[in-house]
């Protein structure tokens, strides 16, 4: 038996329409716009000028707080404006926008392909430099990944998780990225277990990735404390507390984070932007985007600067095809729909999804029968059906007590409802509303 | 005139002076009620007996006696014409009924045969068991005329003469088991007069 | 046995609210919550066991004695209420965090007419003093039991939409006859 | 408040604040004796009788009653009519007394006789008293016989006894507990219904 | 007679034990069974809906009961009238207050407002707003989809199907405020309802600059000032590209109304104007 | 590309489970009962169900329409298997009349009170048939003779349930052996050649049901199967201590049984939601029904034990929560 | 078991050093019916919590009493349940030994006293047992 977590999932059609294609690189942008928040956590600092000439992989916008995250020009241009744009979903944020003049790189940043495996650095320098390179967590969470290197006083962390579930539909980024990757994020995640001063890691891989389970299994055949683990196909194996359920079994505590069982968990994508800025200095101003969809002429994956416009994207996928109705920044379960095609790829962007009618039409909701699904579906074991209405009808002693802050928002409820319900939809308002409130009486 | 302040006193003197005052009435409301909710009772178990052994000019009520069955004591009255035994009523009881007690009264005759019957009390659901008030004068399921030692005093359903009311065998049962009590009683009560 | 067959006949068979309507406003009344519905269950339970021995015992020695039955009434309505407030005080004399913690957890215990019912009931149907304890703590029991599914059914209620016509009390007035129905089932079990 | 005149003091009892209907007290007996209208009837007569008189005696003597005593001797008041029914049926009226059982002595605890001592009698004089027990007690009376008619005739064809339709066609579970409790519900929806639409 | 005297005697004895325990417990607990509080909540309209800040109509009537002052409670459903009866039964007084009611700020209507995307999540203001910026190119107009209709315990306020936009029922509102909390754009507001219904305020909410803002939606205020400029009681404040109107400092002139233009200012149950000036105003 | 671009939260697929295709689910799994009870009894089966179904969903109709005034929702099939699993409950002679007022009292009171599918407490065919079988004694307990008389409707000769055999029989004190003679051979209730209502009587096309819906992932096996169980092991311990019982396998083959552990206990509405709460949900209806059966005055016990544990429900959901993932960090208590 | 927990509100009575004294009403059973103005026996009573917190109130100010169900539950189980429980226990026990009932129920009521007594020498370490929060109106969880 494969190992998964224990507790409810679900498994959507894999669709994983560009798993056999190789990543191509998408050319440079004529604009490009950089978002100002690109991460969780506070906004960074602009520290560049209208009118200033900017080379790539210049820092153009620092640390706004302790967690928050460096951001760097991804072309060589000059800065247009320094305005809120709006993003993927309407909404108007600040952002650099960058005319490009060309791809004429900073200093220091060592372009070259070779390999470099050995690792100078000390576990300080090494997070310091992911600091400096902007790294933020790639797997969708955006989280800036030098502070889940420094573990809070009094907890230490064990073992290293490498995230390389992927389980949303559709994406298939981190898989090509472990396919033609692979020796430069085994590298990434030797460093990443020097930074933590772990003795263990392992690589999660869902069965559906068999040639990356092989490749991988093949690259770290000899490294003493890295291994493969391939896990049952099971959504969401990719959120983190299930992932460590199913590789360590040990469960996260409700509230609690990773670190609380001795986990640090981080996506393949980001142990290849750990490799980059610490042997090569390069920041992360570029990731592995994919852009499919059913309707699509030619669905691919693309190495993609941040602030090329996802118009773009879907026009070197092929144009967008009649049939759309829907286009998602990320996989069909977690993902945000953009109302904006104008917004650009931001350091989150895992993947551009474009959807037609039957696939993604949500169909009318009608009352709850109570059938429990969303239930026996939840990985989190909540009661999805009860936590809507509470959140409709306002009753938030009952939301809490019902834990509503541990949804992972998954999405699973609302994938298997019957009846259709916006499960999903009020647990993310009433989370909304009652985090703030929690956090309040905490402090 | 002004409401009188809640001191302990007033308090005290208020409520012993109010149930003493209650109480002094409610004796003598009970004093003129008692013998008419005596006749009231008495009337009842008058009609009962005349309904089911008619033509009597003794008091059945004044020579009452109890017998003892298997599963209690019955009440028998005698009934008389001219200080002649003409038959007696028994008020027979059991505990099987649907909801638990059911009390008949049973007339018989010098012979033990039935004459009438009337249901005194009973529990059970209306429109079911509740009908025994009737069935047991109708059609098959008549027990006038039957005696307890001659015919079988069962439901047809286990092997009897009665038919049972429909769909409520158990009431039946519990009908024709009271029925039976006051068969046994009627035996014991004839033989109990013989001795004398 | 005997004391099992009142336990089971006044907790399923004849439950006090839903086959003997007594004690219907406490029922409709406190049944909003769940919690509250249990805690009321204990209390009830306590009180209706003392009602029941100090009414057993006056009928006994006093009424009874002094041939005074037809003050039945007027007699345990007063003395109910009187020990309920005695009870009452005395929870608070011993500790008022305690009596305190009961305020604001519970409502105040009434003399409903389940209380002074049942001490009638079992004067009416002859027990002894030991059964009639058990017919006592078996009604609270019944009422509990009663108390606390309807409130787990009013709770659910609360959570969906009804017709706008039966929100309130007809709906709780069906669902009511609904489980009363439904009790029927343990019908001639004793 | 505004003060109410005498027709109204006897009037609103029906609908208006229709003890059973609309401000849903007493619900025991209204659930508990419905099986048949004769029940209701009586059971309703009964309970007026105690309510009027009670009203009655309650306001000759609020004056002399010290405050935190006041419910016991209303208690007192309202426990001795009741006895005094209780006797009276049981000497003249045995079939009734014995198909109410224990619902007779309970009027004591019926919150509509407390009720309106506490709220109406112990602050009127006695002919408002009178009349407010009065129109009170027909309004239980009249919502009392309705229920049991219904009841009776869903339950048995019947009502009042009279036949209106072969019994074999009455659902039986009207005239048994959890009828009670269905015709209500229903009863009362629909007094609502009637009531705000007007 | 004798049944009677033991009677007495006996029921007496019960009475007067019954009286001494009632009488420690009138000591123990203050019954105080105000009788003012069955009057303050009979007064009280029983909608229950919190609108004064208290738990329900009897929270409220205790709050009454207790307070020294009234001036800090007011019921918004019974208005005046029921603060005046409540203030009589207490023999307190309360200050006349100004009638209020609530209004929607947003005139963006379909035809106003053109669509640029199409919501498929859950039917809720709320929801949207955490989601994106909306159907439209204003990200601060409504979402028609009703919480406020949703909140509303008096069924004052409704989803006009043809403009989306939520249209209040001055005769059933009751000002509670409830609608104003469960905005997520803060869109409605309690205002003074003027005499005989009279008022005029600004009917969006747009902070964005004029040109984004009229391009997004034909009825924006694109805070040009020109009302600011025209008006005599100095009640009009531009602030985020957005002109207010004080309702305190409002004298009713209607001098401002044909002066925006975008027609952003609405004026409602006014008597038509006399002279052509009159310009296609949304009114109402 | 259509004009606008859809926007809403994630997820943004949907599994395709719909109400419609659990009901119509549950109807197909109905419909070998239904042909064995055609086959056991013929044109009375036919009657009944007809009258039943249409009936049912004429007063759902008629009641969301013009009473609630909404939108009528019968293509939700709900008011479908309401009517279906009526008349599977009831005796195939049962006068029309009687199936229109119960089916009243199922739809109206039970389910349109509380304003339709998803929002009722007890279960409305349940509710309807125990409606009945108190109102109308006589006529719903009288069941027409299997595989004679086909032909008739109201007519045909009637006859006592196995169950009912047993229980009258034990109560009066009757040879356990010598009953045996009386009650159909496991083989005749296997495939339901005995006198009982239309549906409950045919083993095999139930069980058959019943993988159809665990096939289809309609229901889980946690209802059925701990049912079945209880009444076994409780029957069989029963007996063995002396109780007037008959066999466990007897008990599990004759009366609704089956028929309400796959497909009335399961109903979504009115059962709880995790897996742990149906187990106790479940073992509550198999305690119910047999001491209903053994002890108390009907002999078939398992309509009331359902609606008994309907009432339960909203408790058990309160109580029994699915297992939650990882335990809360203790927190000190604060205390003051 | 899921901690819920029981709102009532209250108004401030009595301020002193560090605690805060409130005053509620706590109504009968019945009076959670509508109909409650026009019946009495729907008792009121006027019961005041000590509170100990460290927030400002204000004298008059209305605020929400909070008391979680495991304490009212305890709270209930001490006061009602345990001498209910001991009552009965001593009636079973006793009743056999005395031919005259009288004793057996007597008995058992003093038994119920005697718990009380003890009940009351334990008051302190009660005492530490029973908590409230305060909170006011405005907040909303
Ligand atoms: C429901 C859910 C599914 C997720 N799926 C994936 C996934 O397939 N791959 C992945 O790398 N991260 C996934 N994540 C994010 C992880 O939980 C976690 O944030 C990430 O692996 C941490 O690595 P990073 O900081 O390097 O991104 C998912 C999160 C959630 C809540
Ligand atoms: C609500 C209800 C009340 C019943 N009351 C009685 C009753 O009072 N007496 C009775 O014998 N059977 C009663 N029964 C019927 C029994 O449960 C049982 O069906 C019957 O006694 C045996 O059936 P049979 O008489 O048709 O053989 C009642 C049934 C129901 C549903
Ligand atoms: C035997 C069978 C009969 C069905 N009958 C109906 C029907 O009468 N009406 C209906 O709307 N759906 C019926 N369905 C369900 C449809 O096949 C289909 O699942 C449903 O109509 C799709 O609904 P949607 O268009 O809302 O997704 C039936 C399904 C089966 C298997
Ligand atoms: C598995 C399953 C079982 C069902 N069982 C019943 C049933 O026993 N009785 C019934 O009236 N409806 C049943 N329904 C239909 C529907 O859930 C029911 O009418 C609702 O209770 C009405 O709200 C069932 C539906 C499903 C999916
Ligand atoms: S979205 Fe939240 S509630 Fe829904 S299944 Fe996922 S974790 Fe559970
Ligand atoms: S899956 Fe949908 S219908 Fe089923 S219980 Fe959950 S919310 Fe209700
Ligand atoms: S419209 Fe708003 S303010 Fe007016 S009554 Fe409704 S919710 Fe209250
Ligand atoms: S005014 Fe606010 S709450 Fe009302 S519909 Fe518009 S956005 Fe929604
Ligand atoms: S009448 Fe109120 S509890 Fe019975």
């Amino acid at each position: 038996m494969l190992k998964t977590f224990a507790l409810g999932g679900i498994h959507p059609k894999e669709n994983k329409l560009t798993a056999k294609i190789p990543c191509e690189y998408q050319p440079l942008p004529k604009e490009a716009v950089v978002m100002v928040s690109q991460h969780i956590g506070a906004p960074a600092t602009v520290v560049v000028q209208k009118g200033d000439e900017v080379k790539t992989g210049q820092i153009v916008a620092k640390q706004g707080g302790f967690i928050s995250s460096n951001i760097h020009s991804p072309v060589s241009g000059v800065v247009k404006k320094i305005e809120p744009v709006a993003d993927a979903g309407g909404v108007k944020r600040n952002a650099i926008t960058i005319e490009v003049t060309g791809d004429d790189w900073a200093e220091g940043i060592d372009r070259s392909e070779n390999l470099i495996e050995e690792i100078k650095d000390d576990a300080k320098t090494i997070i310091q430099k992911i600091s400096d390179a902007g790294i933020v967590g790639m797997g969708g969470a955006t989280f800036p990944s030098h502070v889940k290197l420094m573990p809070p006083p009094g907890k230490t962390a064990k073992y290293l998780v490498i995230n390389g579930v992927e389980c949303e539909p559709y994406l298939t980024s981190d898989h090509r990225l472990m396919l033609e990757k692979g020796p430069e994020i085994v590298v990434g995640i030797e460093i990443l277990m020097v930074a933590l001063g772990v003795k263990q890691a392992f690589i999660g891989i869902e069965n559906n990735k068999p040639d990356a389970i092989k490749a991988m299994k093949k690259l770290t055949s000899k490294k003493k404390g890295i291994k493969v683990i391939p896990l049952k196909v099971q959504y969401p194996q990719g959120g983190e507390k299930q992932l460590i359920k199913a590789i360590l079994n040990k469960e996260v505590p409700s509230g609690a984070l990773p670190i609380e069982v001795g986990a640090v968990v981080q996506n393949v994508g980001t142990a290849f932007a750990v490799y980059e800025a610490v042997q090569k200095n390069k920041p992360l101003i570029e990731r592995v985007v994919t852009i499919t969809g059913k309707h699509l002429s030619s669905p691919k994956n693309l190495w993609v600067r941040i602030g090329t416009p996802v118009s773009s994207l879907i026009e070197a996928a092929g144009g967008l095809p009649e049939s759309t109705v829907k286009i998602i920044s990320g996989g069909p379960m977690m993902g945000k729909a953009m109302s904006n095609l104008n917004a650009p790829v931001t350091k989150g962007t895992s993947g551009i999804l474009v959807m037609a009618e039957p696939d993604t039409a949500r169909k009318p909701a009608s009352e709850c029968i109570r059938c429990g699904k969303c239930v026996t579906v939840c990985p989190m074991g909540l009661q999805p059906y009860a936590l809507m209405v509470y959140g409709i009808k306002q009753m938030y002693d009952k939301l809490e007590a019902g834990k509503v802050m541990d949804c992972i928002e998954c999405g699973s409820c609302s994938y298997t409802c019957p009846a259709n319900r916006e499960l999903l939809d009020y647990i993310r308002l009433s989370k909304s509303r009652l985090g703030p409130f929690i956090r309040n009486r905490k402090s | 005139m002004k409401k009188l302040e809640s001191t302990f006193i007033n308090m005290v003197v208020v409520l012993v002076g109010f149930t003493a005052m209650a109480a002094a009435m409610l004796g003598s409301v009970y004093e003129l009620t008692k013998t008419p909710i005596e006749n009231a009772r008495m009337a009842k178990q008058q009609k009962a007996i005349s309904d089911v052994v008619p033509g009597f000019d003794n008091n059945p009520v004044d020579e009452k006696t109890e017998i003892k069955t298997d599963e209690g004591v019955v009440a028998v009255f005698p009934a008389k014409k001219g200080g002649v035994l003409i038959g007696i009523a028994v008020e027979s009881f059991t505990n099987k009924g649907f909801s638990g007690l059911v009390k008949v009264m049973v007339g018989l005759d010098t012979t033990g045969t039935i004459i009438n019957y009337a249901v005194l009390e009973h529990k059970e659901t209306p429109g079911l068991g509740s009908k025994m008030n009737d069935w047991f004068r109708t059609g098959k399921g008549d027990i006038r005329g039957k005696n307890c030692n001659k015919n079988k005093m069962t439901v047809s359903k286990d092997g009897g003469d009665v038919d049972a009311i429909t769909a409520a065998t158990i009431s039946s049962r519990a009908f024709l088991d009271a029925v039976r009590r006051s068969g046994a009683a009627f035996e014991s009560y004839i033989k109990s007069t013989k001795e004398k | 046995m005997e004391y099992i067959l009142i336990f089971i006949s006044a907790v399923f068979v004849n439950n006090i609210v839903l086959a003997q309507f007594l004690g219907i406003c406490p029922f409709l009344g406190v049944s909003k919550k769940i919690d509250t519905a249990i805690g009321m269950t204990g209390a009830v339970t306590f009180v209706m066991v003392i009602a029941t021995i100090v009414t057993y015992l006056i009928q006994k020695t006093i009424l009874d004695r002094f041939g005074i039955a037809f003050l039945q009434t007027i007699t345990f309505i007063l003395v109910i209420a009187a020990l309920v407030q005695l009870v009452e005080i005395i929870l608070k004399k011993v500790s008022p965090p305690l009596y305190q913690a009961l305020g604001v957890f519970l409502p105040l215990i009434t003399t409903n007419c389940a209380i002074l019912g049942v001490a009638i009931i079992v004067i009416q149907k002859n027990l002894n003093l030991l059964q009639s304890v058990t017919f006592a703590f078996s009604t609270a029991i019944g009422f509990g039991l009663a108390l606390v599914l309807f409130s787990g059914l009013r709770e659910q209620l609360d959570l969906v939409d009804v017709p706008k016509g039966m929100n309130g009390t007809p709906i709780a007035l069906i669902t009511a006859g609904l489980l009363a129905m439904a009790f029927m089932g343990f019908a001639g079990i004793v | 408040m505004a003060q109410l005149s005498n027709k109204q003091n006897f009037l609103k009892g029906f609908i208006k604040e229709n003890p059973t209907l609309v401000l849903l007290l007493g619900m025991c007996p209204t659930l508990g004796v419905t099986s048949s209208a004769i029940n209701g009837l009586g059971m309703g007569l009964a309970t007026t009788f105690v309510l009027a008189l009670s009203n009655v005696a309650i306001s000759l003597i609020k004056n002399i009653v010290p405050d935190n005593v006041r419910i016991p001797a209303y208690i007192v008041v309202i426990a001795t009519f009741v006895t005094i029914v209780e006797l009276s049926m049981q000497a003249y009226t045995p079939g009734l007394y014995n198909s109410l059982g224990i619902f007779i002595p309970l009027i004591v605890v019926n919150c509509i006789v407390l009720g309106r001592a506490e709220s109406f009698a112990a602050k009127n004089s006695v002919f408002p008293s009178l009349l407010d027990g009065l129109g009170m007690g027909l309004g239980f009376t009249m919502s009392l016989t309705v229920l049991g008619a219904l009841r009776e005739l869903l339950g048995s064809g019947k009502a009042f006894g009279i036949t209106l339709y072969p019994e074999n066609y009455g659902s039986l579970i009207f005239v048994l507990a959890p009828g009670a409790f269905i015709v209500l519900g229903f009863l009362i929806a629909l007094v609502n219904h009637l009531t705000k639409s007007a | 007679m004798s049944l009677a005297l033991i009677a007495a005697a006996s029921l007496g004895a019960i009475g007067g034990v019954s009286a001494i325990i009632l009488y420690g417990a009138a000591k123990k607990f203050v019954v105080i069974e105000d009788p003012r509080l069955a009057e303050v909540e009979a007064a009280l309209p029983a909608a229950n809906c919190g609108g004064c800040g208290f738990p329900g109509c009897k929270g409220f009537a205790d709050a009454l009961i207790k307070a020294d002052d009234l001036s800090e409670l007011y019921c918004p459903v019974g208005k005046e009238e029921t603060m005046k009866t409540v203030a009589a039964i207490l023999g307190k007084t309360v200050e006349a207050k100004a009638a209020t009611v609530a209004v929607v700020r947003c005139a963006g209507s379909c035809a106003n407002r053109p669509r640029t995307n199409l919501w498929d999540g859950a039917k809720s203001c709320a929801v949207v707003s955490m989601n994106y910026s909306g159907d439209t190119g204003c990200s601060f107009g409504c979402h028609g989809l009703g919480d406020c209709v949703f909140v509303c315990k008096f069924d004052a306020i409704v989803i006009d199907e043809e403009t989306r936009l939520p249209v209040v029922d001055e005769e059933k509102c009751t000002s509670c405020g409830a609608c104003v909390k469960a905005c997520p754009n803060s869109i409605i507001q309690i205002r003074k309802k003027g005499p005989k219904s009279r008022r005029i305020y600004v009917s969006c909410v747009n902070k964005d600059k004029g040109v984004v803002a009229k391009k997004a939606c034909a009825t924006a205020c694109i805070g040009c000032g020109k009302c600011q400029k025209i008006c005599p009681h100095e009640a009009i404040t531009i602030e985020n590209n957005i002109a207010y109107i004080d309702d305190n400092k409002c004298k009713l002139c209607r001098k401002c109304v044909p002066e925006c233009p975008t027609s952003a200012i609405i004026e409602l149950n006014f008597p038509p104007r006399k002279t052509s000036e009159i310009q296609d105003t949304a009114t109402n | 590309m259509m004009q606008f671009l859809k926007v809403s939260p994630s997820p943004h697929i949907h599994s395709g489970d719909s109400v419609k295709r659990n009901m119509y689910g549950v109807i197909i799994a109905m419909i070998p009962v239904f042909l064995m009870s055609l086959y056991t009894f013929g044109l009375g089966a036919l009657v009944v169900m007809l009258t039943s179904v249409l009936a049912c969903m004429f007063f759902e109709y008629l009641i969301v329409r013009f009473l609630l005034k909404q939108q009528p929702s019968l293509s939700d099939g709900s008011a479908i298997i309401t009517g279906m699993l009526l008349a599977f409950n009831i005796p195939t002679n049962l006068p029309v009349w009687i199936i229109l007022i119960g089916s009243l009292f199922a739809i109206g009171v039970a389910k349109l009170s509380y304003g339709g599918l998803g929002r009722n407490l007890f279960n409305p065919a349940l509710a309807g048939r125990v409606f009945m079988l108190i109102s109308f004694p006589v006529q719903m307990t009288s069941w027409p003779l299997p595989l004679v008389n086909r032909g008739l409707y109201i007519d045909a000769t009637t006859g006592a349930t196995p169950l009912a055999i047993i229980k009258e029989g034990l109560k009066n004190g009757q040879d356990y052996a010598e009953l045996l003679e009386k009650v159909p051979s496991y083989f005749d209730m296997l495939f339901g050649f005995t006198a009982g209502s239309a549906g409950e009587m045919s083993a095999v096309a139930i069980l058959l049901g019943l993988a159809y819906m665990l096939w289809r992932k309609i229901i889980t096996w946690h209802i059925p199967l701990t049912i079945i169980m209880t009444i076994f092991m409780l029957t069989g311990l029963l007996k063995f201590a002396g109780a007037p019982a008959a066999d466990p396998i007897l008990y599990i083959l004759s009366g609704g049984a089956l028929l309400g552990a796959v497909f009335m206990a399961t109903d979504y509405v009115t059962s709880p939601m995790t897996a742990r709460g149906m187990i106790v949900y479940a073992l509550g209806i198999g305690v119910l029904t047999v001491v209903i059966r053994i002890y108390g005055a009907y002999p078939e016990g398992i309509s009331f034990a359902i609606l008994i544990m309907n009432a339960f429900t909203p408790l058990i959901n309160t109580y029994i929560k699915p297992p939650m993932f990882g335990k809360p960090v203790k927190v000190k208590a604060v205390t003051k | 078991m899921q901690t819920s927990t029981t709102c009532r509100f209250g108004v401030v009575d009595k301020i002193e050093n560090g605690t805060v004294h409130v005053v509620f009403n706590n109504y009968s059973a019945c009076s959670s019916c509508h109909a409650n103005g026009a019946c009495s026996m729907s008792d009121v009573k006027e019961k005041s919590i000590i509170v100990e917190t460290s927030n400002q109130f204000s004298l008059g100010e209305s605020v929400i009493i909070v008391e979680n169900s495991q304490q009212g539950y305890k709270a209930v189980f001490l006061g009602y349940v345990l001498p209910f429980l001991i009552t009965i226990i001593t009636l079973f026990a006793s009743y056999s030994y005395f031919s005259n009932e009288s004793i057996p129920a007597l008995l058992s009521l003093a038994m119920a006293g005697i718990y009380y007594m003890i009940l009351y020498f334990f008051r302190n370490r009660i005492k530490r047992s029973f908590s409230f929060t305060i909170k006011k109106t405005e907040e909303i969880v």
